[in-house]
């Protein structure tokens, strides 16, 4: 029971109240407690973890290809993969110089120095550093391969994106019309071809919407017509005398809109989700200091 | 009127494929055949511009590449413009790294101005380590590893990234901590980034400093850029498309932008037949 | 070209294309490229953590080079000076790798314990400090000076700063629980939803916009990869997994339920 | 409630007394760091005004009165769906470790979410991408079937490890989405770029989805996307609302005071500050908290 339950409680009391307190004690020892070690500890526990972590993926997988469960081809080209990382990351030091050259085996540096006949050495990089030296094995699989699924897994949201907008985006309500508007004055607003529509061309669109808008609501032809040709007409007439130039009256230019949107109205609303955030993690991390909330430990 | 409104009804509800394939080609085509679009400075990019013009000519300015290969195609242009912007008006620039990968992009982003690799002798620079510009290389810590340039930067440092002793460098001479920089600009993806240098790096020490972040990000720095804690801002690839316009050297920014647009307006006009194709709807369902 | 570099080429491209073809749907391309990701990136993982947590920061501050336990061989010089406090995380680590039996799963607990700990302390402080007062701070806005015109779209002004307040506030209230949204009150908290909408919507286009900005960068890797120099790695992939992906949904047609 | 007034006003005053004793007593034998006594200020009195409310709660029989948060009743429908449809409930406690509260605050609601699957039996699975969370997804899943009396239900494989990598865990979770076709998909914790990646397929295999995260920049997607979102504060309440312990909820019953004299506090800087840029006063009450 005392390993089990108190001994871990007595951790979260003892570490977190030592943490927050860090910041209101001037005694260096805490202080580099809390700024370095704390979290030192953290990335060294969580190393660990991240074993544990493979022995139970390898354990999943492995189990599916014994047990040739539906889709056990694809397991064991997840364990095949494991292990081809696991044995460069640990097993090979994949970088062998010669001068300024590298080289991924100690034999192809050989042959390269025998048939440049120069006279250097053979250099292997030093354990840990292989899995950082540009031109080694373990970069070239960086390269290669975890490098371009990471990105293109991040791509894809290029077209989530679009068909999230393409859903969800339709004026439902009010607000959700606010999330509508506002998100593509921001999309054309920032790209050059925003600064192409000119601010009269927004408001012939916005005078039509409204018109439509009118025609939903009322269904009186007679004042849709009216309100059409009148403000058409106003803006045609303001348009005339001033010119038509393309960034005035700056409320519809679109460049100008959305900078306001997200200086203003945007800010607003992030604010007050930061100020949200911030009371939530405060009250729920007192909860945890103070042992009032444990169940994260099985209790 | 009917037969158009089968049309909207059918586009709006078609299969998200096709708006796959349609952002796929609004992307591809503009990259195969270059179009250019007219790029229109924001005061923000404009007051970041005017930042670096403002350092006194011949500074010694600190460059950090705080992103990695995933947000390369944002950050990575504006990076290379500093570089060059920097270069053209003599400094020598101090580079460092807060994300493991910002070393790789760093390297990159020097080859890519260098004259033995490219010369055209316009936007390339006849460059040398160790006198025009030193890689100090990556530090894990995150703000710890600001925090300690701020006070010593020795003590971060005693090693740049080639494994020469800091103390031997000859650029090195004087230089004790951020506050004898002259300028720091941060290219960001994220953490440790922008947020970390202006709390622990440019609001203890008072040196001015701008960064460039992704999109996703502007929304939660643009209040630095208010309060003038940073010289302006360049904002995701647009931010990086009006930079080079600004040092008049184009490049895969502004090329990317034409792209953008049209991928933005397919986007937008998929988004305006949606919401036809769901008043229609509404309507007809009230009918029957 | 090295031969590595075009391999490296060929098989970049082919992952890429794996993991695109998953906009089609799931196939078998996509389940390849998925699961040489999740092995290699567990154990890309692990020989990271290793190699710049535990060697140097663990094996680096328990072992340094003349340290008091260079008796037992083991040295490990990262210019770190001894540090007993080091053994308790190596506890903690040890202690969760055992838990690995069910006997005593219980040991995780440990671990667990000090990471929420930490947790707490370490982020309670921060939110408090950048969420809280410097946001409150940041909302005690200037009003009624006069020295700030009515109106601006680009900067500050009077009109502007009242619509951040009454912004802030209302959509701060609506995050208030021990009330009922109704009446007055709901109208206002009502007022605070339109500010969260607008700000989601601005945040989506902004996220629209980085979103293209990375299909535009990987869209040029892929041209690179076209290029002779790389033996047209992504055009001899793409028609590759084109005709067998034809091939093979023909062979396996779409199920369709509702 | 005038009792509870006068506590907390008394509550403060000390805070504040203690403070400034704190910050005269000179350096020699003190490790007070007078800079941070604002923060010191305000940190004490959010502990006051928690601690007093759970003590309140403990001694009171009639239970404290919240709003409902649609999203939290939307979680026993998903239960209930799942189970009727005879298919899984995925939950993914974000991609974080347990270092972020918001990682801790998803596990605990996983223990709510496990309690329901238990009674329901509703197949349970949990893919995460850190060891530690496992961990404690374990304990606090195998607690909940426990207590509801199924332990032959609980089998340690339903939460299981994939990688620790953002998007290879996304890769794998949307393999698992399209494979395995839960019919309710919660996501509870710290998210980064996949919460799009996960929602849009969630989307597209017609599970009801429920999203709770303190992520600022991830919650438009999920609003988007899902059809209920726990925005922020509404998720830190959460655990305290599924437990409906009177403890817990009197947390939250703390979290709304504290923001009413937040709210309080910006509208008497705002009336300061113009007093001080007018010239009336020579105080401005943000600059002289040194904030």
């Amino acid at each position: 029971m005392l390993l089990k339950r108190y001994i871990p409680i007595a951790i979260v009391a003892f570490f977190g109240a030592l943490t927050l307190s860090a910041w209101f004690i001037d005694n260096e020892t805490i202080e580099t407690f809390a700024n370095d070690d704390a979290t030192q500890f953290f990335d060294i526990i969580a190393a660990f973890a991240v074993f544990l972590g493979a022995l139970n993926l390898l354990k999943l997988q492995f189990i599916k290809v014994l047990k040739q469960q539906s889709g056990w081809i694809y397991s064991a080209v997840a364990i095949a993969s494991f292990f081809f990382a696991f044995i460069i990351g640990f097993f090979i030091r994949g970088a062998y110089f010669v001068g300024e050259d590298v080289y991924f085996s100690q034999k192809a540096a050989e042959a390269a120095i025998l048939s440049s006949g120069s006279s250097e050495v053979v250099v292997p990089v030093d354990w840990g550093a292989h899995v950082q030296t540009d031109g080694s094995l373990f970069q070239w699989m960086f390269k290669y391969i975890f490098s371009p699924l990471s990105a293109t897994m991040f791509a894809l949201l290029a077209f989530f994106v679009a068909s999230a907008s393409f859903r969800a985006f339709r004026a439902r309500n009010f607000e959700a019309s606010l999330l509508l508007v506002a998100g593509i004055i921001i999309m054309l607003g920032r790209v050059p071809v925003g600064s192409l529509i000119s601010s009269w061309t927004i408001m012939y669109i916005l005078a039509f919407s409204i018109g439509i808008g009118i025609n939903s609501y009322v269904k009186n032809r007679n004042m849709v017509f009216g309100w059409i040709l009148g403000s058409c007409g106003l803006i045609t007439g303001f348009g005339m005398t001033m010119g038509w130039p393309i960034d005035q009256p700056a409320i519809f230019f679109l460049p100008a809109l959305q900078e306001w949107i997200y200086l203003v109205p945007n800010l607003a609303g992030s604010r007050a989700i930061l100020i949200g955030i911030g009371l939530g993690i405060v009250a729920t991390s007192l909860r945890y200091i103070f042992g009032l909330e444990k169940s994260y430990l099985g209790e | 009127m009917k037969f158009l409104e089968d049309i909207i009804l059918k586009l709006g509800a078609v299969d998200r494929r096709v708006i796959f394939i349609l952002i796929g080609l609004a992307v591809l085509i503009p990259l195969l055949t270059p179009i250019s679009l007219p790029v229109r400075e924001t005061p923000t990019t404009v007051k970041f511009y005017d930042g670096i013009e403002d350092i006194p000519k011949n500074s010694k300015v600190l460059v950090s590449f705080d992103y990695g290969p995933s947000t390369r195609p944002e950050i990575h242009p504006m990076n290379v413009g500093v570089l060059r912007h920097m270069l053209r008006n003599g400094h020598q620039i101090y580079i460092s790294c807060l994300w493991p990968d910002g070393i790789y992009m760093a390297l990159d982003a020097l080859e890519e101005i260098t004259d033995e690799v490219n010369p055209d002798n316009v936007s390339t620079f006849d460059i040398k380590e160790y006198e025009d510009y030193i890689l100090l290389g990556y530090r894990p810590g995150a703000e710890a590893v600001i925090k300690g340039l701020a006070s010593d930067l020795r003590k971060v440092y005693t090693v740049d990234a080639n494994g020469n002793f800091i103390d031997d460098i000859e650029m090195m001479d004087g230089i004790k901590n951020l506050n004898d920089f002259a300028y720091i600009y941060s290219g960001s993806a994220g953490y440790p980034g922008t947020f970390e240098w202006v709390k622990y790096g440019g609001d203890p020490t008072g040196v001015p400093m701008s960064s460039g972040t992704t999109s996703v990000q502007v929304n939660e720095v643009i209040p630095y850029v208010q309060t003038g804690q940073l010289i302006g801002l360049l904002a995701g690839m647009p931010g990086a498309a009006e930079y080079e316009k600004l040092i008049n050297v184009p490049g895969i920014a502004i090329q990317g932008m034409a792209a953008q647009s049209f991928a933005h307006i397919v986007i937008v006009i998929f988004i305006v037949f949606g919401n036809l194709a769901f008043f229609i709807k509404q309507r007809r369902d009230r009918k029957y | 070209m090295s031969f590595s570099a075009i391999l490296g080429a060929w098989i970049a491209a082919f992952l890429t294309l794996g993991i695109f073809s998953y906009l089609y749907r799931d196939n078998p391309f996509y389940k390849i490229a998925e699961h040489v990701f999740v092995g290699v990136s567990a154990a890309y993982v692990a020989a990271i953590s290793f190699w710049t947590q535990i060697y140097p920061n663990l094996f680096g501050r328990l072992f340094p080079k003349d340290g008091p336990l260079a008796f037992t061989g083991l040295e490990f010089d990262f210019n770190h000076e001894f540090n007993i406090l080091y053994l308790f995380p190596m506890l903690l680590g040890i202690m969760m790798l055992i838990s690995v039996f069910q006997q005593f799963n219980w040991m995780a607990r440990w671990g667990i314990a000090y990471t929420v700990a930490i947790a707490a302390g370490l982020k309670a402080f921060g939110y408090l400090n950048s969420n809280v007062l410097n946001q409150v701070k940041a909302s005690s806005v200037d009003i009624f000076s006069g020295s700030l015109p009515f109106f601006s779209l680009g900067g500050d002004s009077v009109f502007n700063n009242i619509v951040l307040v009454v912004g802030t506030l209302s959509a701060l209230m609506y995050f208030y629980f021990s009330k009922e949204q109704t009446g007055n009150f709901g109208r206002f908290t009502r007022l605070g939803i339109y500010f969260l909408m607008v700000s989601f919507g601005a945040s989506f286009g902004f996220a629209v916009m980085g979103r293209i900005s990375l299909l535009v960068g990987r869209f040029n890797d892929l041209i690179e990869y076209s290029s002779a120099d790389y033996n047209y790695a992504t055009l001899g992939v793409l028609v590759f997994i084109i005709v067998t992906l034809g091939f093979w949904s023909f062979q396996n047609p779409e199920r369709k339920e509702n | 409630m005038n009792n509870k007034f006068t506590v907390y006003a008394g509550g403060i005053v000390c805070i504040i007394l203690l403070t400034f004793l704190l910050s005269v007593i000179p350096d020699s034998f003190n490790f007070f760091r007078e800079e941070k006594s604002a923060m010191f200020v305000f940190t004490l009195i959010v502990i006051m005004i928690m601690l007093y409310e759970v003590k309140l709660a403990k001694s009171s029989s009639e239970p404290t009165f919240l709003r409902t948060i649609p999203g939290l009743k939307a979680v026993e429908e998903a239960v209930g769906r799942s189970t009727e449809m005879g298919r899984p409930i995925l939950y993914v406690p974000g991609i974080m470790d347990m270092n972020e509260v918001e990682t801790v605050a998803g596990v605990v609601v996983l223990g709510h979410v496990a309690n329901m699957t238990a009674q329901y039996e509703t197949e349970l699975d949990v893919p995460v991408a850190r060891a530690i969370v496992m961990q404690s997804a374990r304990q606090v899943t195998k607690e909940a079937y426990l207590t509801q009396g199924r332990p032959e239900m609980y089998n340690e494989d339903m939460v299981h490890y994939i990688t620790d990598d953002q998007f290879a865990y996304a890769a794998a979770v949307n393999g698992i989405m399209q494979r395995d076709e839960p019919a309710a998909c919660l996501y509870m914790g710290k998210f980064f770029a996949e919460s799009l990646l996960f929602a849009e397929t969630g989307n597209s295999i017609g599970a009801i989805q429920i999203a709770g995260t303190g992520s600022q920049t991830q919650i438009p997607f999920f609003v988007t996307a899902c059809d209920y979102t726990l925005m922020g504060e509404e998720f830190f309440a959460a655990s305290a609302y599924l437990s409906k312990e009177p403890e817990l909820i009197a947390g939250i019953t703390a979290q709304d005071i504290i923001k009413v004299i937040l709210v309080g506090f910006i509208l008497l800087s705002i009336v300061s500050r113009a007093f001080f840029d007018l010239g009336v006063t020579d105080f401005n009450l943000i600059t002289w908290l040194g904030l």
